[in-house]
């Protein structure tokens, strides 16, 4: 990608748009917001779209006939079609859910349905025991857990992916993991502590090529570089919205239309219904068959005006704004050799999710000195357990980027985290 | 309001060619999910083309008056005539009060435009069209010259 | 309940809260918002609460020991207090969802478990061949579907108590329906549709004397009267935010603490877990156990806003105003043979909803009349399609009421009403 | 910053009493879910005095720091004094910055009395804490004067 970064002009126009930048922390210290990663911060005009729903449009999207509905569905639907397109997808081919685990969980429960009657095709759609599923060690718990239950319920055996002391996948052992056994490869595109972008394109290749259902993780790759989903070459895609500029409270399922055409409803209830009678129901076509009750439209609205955000600075650009802070970091946490970054080291197939470890220090006595300076990183496994353990750290720190963070502000944790040795008594290395 | 046509509100009280007869070569039932509203229609396919469409329906005033308007322009035409009439009255339908419809077109069909302004009941008016595409289809009629999200218009 | 209805006085400056009244639709006509069933305004004080949550503290609550994160986690679980509290309930007894239908569906997930090895006592929620279920014909597809769901999956049999033509619960064979047999007794507390307000307190006492767990839809109750759920005897209850001037994408669902100790996890994840290994994981104690992911902070913020503006009128005098005005369109309805109200018609136990058919004209194209003139109620079977078949109407219209609904609105729906047989063509039994 | 007072960073670095030592009467194992931290406790009791507390911590320096301080703080009191202190050092905690220990009760405790005014440390301040009085309740003490909430507080 050869698009430039953002000028500093620019980022300090764009920083306008987010009040909360100008706030202070901990008595008086400008906030060094480093946490994007967990969640983002909102423009205005994510705030205001979202507001203009409620103060104009207010009501139940496709539940009336009346004026104000109309306006709502019509608002509601403009927003499927914009977020869907911002991954390369249809209309139709997207579901709205409450964040990106409830994305993961409709399609793990979805083989827990073990096939439903009402909908043809859902029989590809099971797991016996024998069958197997496919994940990554560097996975995210909402990638992980759900399949952990799903394999314990159906007696299907979860494998997995290891990670290389470098923080790559393992893919040594691909021809014994991923063979006619499997059923499902859950990955994620992005690690959410290393960084690392995985090949996601071979992989779903080879998935397919044993006939797996390939399901991708999207949390830390939609936010912070193009993603075009049909061509990933996988099936579904889960993305959460608060961590891309837009509100809490919603998230993303994209899914190739004849996969979402297949797939059995997860909640049920309201508006995903074709008939009801006391004795049984059938439901509707994807992607109203998975948005039970009455959806979150004002976020969705939120959401859309985040794209367009997103869209007008252009996501080659957001990318290549958060790949010169990375080097930066990386560059600066090089020169300190009391602290060990987790994972890639260099910027290929790298993005900017920079977690380390100061050796001797705890990671959240890291975060707090930080923290005391204005400095937001987030310090614990980050909801990636395993890889904690894999890579022998009970902990990290992680800092994280969005397309308002400037090259001050690494520079801010840098300065910070050099207070950490004396405080806590460790040695350096230096002089 | 546009919406209520006399013509419209003297179809919905008397509508042409109801009730289900025979022979017929497809029969199908359709249900709008958001109101409850069904059609039973049946399709009679001879040599290319429609002899008969007879229908039962339980609805509002604009899906039973469209698929009366239905019967009585599509009967006697040809299969391509009878998809032909469905595309410009569907685009009339989908056009969000752009497209007036064209009466050399769609004959009565035109009476419909005021729904194009009413979202929420474009399901109404494309109710008993949606059943009678998809009865030719299941009577082995080649429909693929009306795209496929024509069947299941999301409004 | 011997509260005083709101004074006009005070429902003018109340609705000045409420920015969106001032529109005007169809060509310049004001908005007349009977739809508060489906979905309420929003006062202005949830709006800028949620704003404020964007702007000050945004931040995923739970996941971070910066600064931001602490307050963001503060004002989360204030939040959760403060709207359990609402429903007579302690703060770790409140699990938010998305919506109703979520809470719903968290409950009917934890029976498809069959007991989780994990979590002690959770055995209990287990169905089977023979066990029933019991429901009632009034429901409300939120509370139907998903136990169709759970009995087809477990092969329980659904049962269900049906409806008088008054609109009341038929529970002349409450004996043979509510019996050892019967492992859960699911109902609405309100019906969407008739109003009637259900014996909740017999039911729930007859349900535990057989062991049965007792699940209590209050979507409908606890926006428009005082509720106190363990004085209702029940032992989970699901209600949603945008019903009770609260944000969209968010829900409730109430559990007394033993009864969510030992419920399965429904949606897994992060934040949810105790430990995660690759091989297995263990869960947190609720509330956090149901909650997966990054919640939807801002909006439990603005829930709360909403709960403390309800709380700031009095629930009592919620009601009072509401019974006034459903009395005030009962009384216009019954001066129009011509038109058949679904329910109740008169005001005992019965809440703020109106239905009613006007014979031979379809509900939608009645809406449509109103709609025409301003008037926003919603038409169709309002997702209580068997209600609507046992009383042998395919669809209806429904007025509902808030908080900012004025007695001239209910006029103007009678006056837009009376439109309706010229239109139509219908006789109206009148001279 | 209040929080890393001098005690704390000494008792982090070197643990009083720590290792694993017999005999015992309970041993719990604890997790901080949040960070991943893990204590493992024993509790040795002999006609209701605390004879020894010993335990395994891998964890921040408030977490080891606070067991360390528990262990020498606690250990040869009775179980009732024990409870006690373990009351009032939790009321601080849970204080927002209001109360600043008193040492009479909980002696070096009130180094701990900056993790008040940062919730995400409380868990880890009473990491070992509620280990202890765990491992007491197995040991079979009747905890029951300390709520009962006390075991896993929510911050
Ligand atoms: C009685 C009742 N139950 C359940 C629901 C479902 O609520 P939601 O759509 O917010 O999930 C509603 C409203 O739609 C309702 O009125
Ligand atoms: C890689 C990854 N997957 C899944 C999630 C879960 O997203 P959410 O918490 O919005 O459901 C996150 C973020 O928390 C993530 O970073
Ligand atoms: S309202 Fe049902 S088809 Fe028109
Ligand atoms: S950070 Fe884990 S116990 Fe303190």
């Amino acid at each position: 990608m050869s698009a430039n970064p953002l000028s500093e002009k620019e980022v300090a126009a764009l920083r306008g748009d987010f009040p909360i930048l100008a706030r202070t922390v901990r008595g008086g210290k400008p906030l060094v917001y480093l946490d994007s990663g967990a969640t983002s911060q909102k423009p205005t005009a994510v705030l205001d779209a979202e507001r203009d729903f409620y103060t104009r449009l207010n009501s139940a999207p496709h539940r009336g006939a009346h004026a104000l509905s109309e306006e709502a569905t019509a608002a509601y639907e403009s927003a499927r079609e914009r977020i869907s397109a911002f991954v390369g997808g249809r209309p139709d081919e997207l579901v709205f859910t409450k964040n990106a685990t409830e994305s993961l969980n409709l399609v793990t429960h979805a083989f827990l349905m073990g096939g439903h009657p009402a909908i043809p095709g859902s029989e590809r759609f099971t797991l016996d025991e024998g069958d197997e599923v496919l994940v990554t060690e560097m996975e995210h718990h909402a990638n992980l857990v759900p399949w952990q239950e799903l394999c314990r319920r159906t007696g299907a055996t979860l494998r997995w992916f290891p990670v290389t002391p470098e923080g790559r996948l393992d893919l040594s052992d691909i021809d014994t993991l991923l063979t006619e056994r499997t059923k499902v490869l859950a990955l994620a595109h992005v690690s959410n502590v290393l960084g690392t972008v995985n090949p996601v394109q071979m992989l779903a290749e080879r998935a397919h090529q044993v006939g797996a259902l390939v399901v991708l993780d999207a949390c830390q790759s939609v936010p912070h570089m193009p993603v075009d989903a049909p061509s990933l070459g996988v099936d579904l895609l889960a993305f959460s919205g608060h961590k891309m500029l837009g509100p809490m409270g919603i998230g993303g399922l994209w899914g190739r239309s004849e996969v979402l055409d297949a797939l059995p409803p997860f909640l049920t209830g309201g508006s995903m219904i074709e008939t009801v009678r006391m004795e049984a129901s059938t439901y509707a076509a994807p992607p109203q068959r998975f948005e039970a009750g009455v959806p979150m439209a004002a976020q969705a609205v939120g959401l859309a005006a985040a794209v367009d955000y997103l869209q007008a600075i252009g996501m080659d650009r957001v990318h290549a704004h958060e790949a010169a802070l990375t080097e930066r970091l990386l560059d600066g946490l090089a020169q300190r050799p009391w602290v060990r970054v987790l994972g890639p080291t260099d910027m290929v197939d790298r993005s900017g999710t920079v977690a380390f470890d100061v050796e001797g220090v705890h990671a959240h006595d890291v975060g707090q000195i930080l923290d005391d300076a204005g400095v937001a990183v987030r310090v614990g496994h980050h909801c990636a357990w395993p890889l904690h353990r894999a890579l022998r750290v009970t902990a990290s720190a992680r800092a994280t980027f969005g397309i308002y963070t400037t090259p001050a502000e690494v520079d801010a944790l840098l300065t910070a985290l050099d207070r950490v040795p004396a405080v806590f008594g460790i040695e350096t290395g230096a002089r | 309001m546009d919406l209520y046509q006399e013509l419209i509100l003297e179809h919905s009280k008397r509508p042409h060619r109801m009730g289900l007869r025979e022979p017929f070569d497809a029969e199908v039932h359709h249900v709008n999910p958001t109101c409850g509203d069904e059609v039973t229609l049946r399709v009679d396919v001879e040599d290319g083309t429609v002899k008969d469409i007879s229908y039962d329906a339980l609805g509002c005033s604009i899906s039973v008056a469209s698929t009366s308007v239905l019967a009585t322009e599509v009967t006697g035409e040809s299969v391509e005539e009878a998809l032909e009439v469905f595309k410009h009255y569907r685009a009339m339908l989908m056009s969000k009060g752009k497209d007036p419809g064209d009466e050399e077109q769609i004959g009565d069909g035109v009476a419909f435009s005021g729904v194009s302004q009413y979202p929420a009941r474009v399901k109404c008016a494309l109710l008993g069209w949606s059943a009678f595409t998809d009865a030719l289809a299941q009577a082995g009629v080649d429909i693929s010259t009306i795209s496929s999200d024509a069947a299941a218009p999301t409004a």
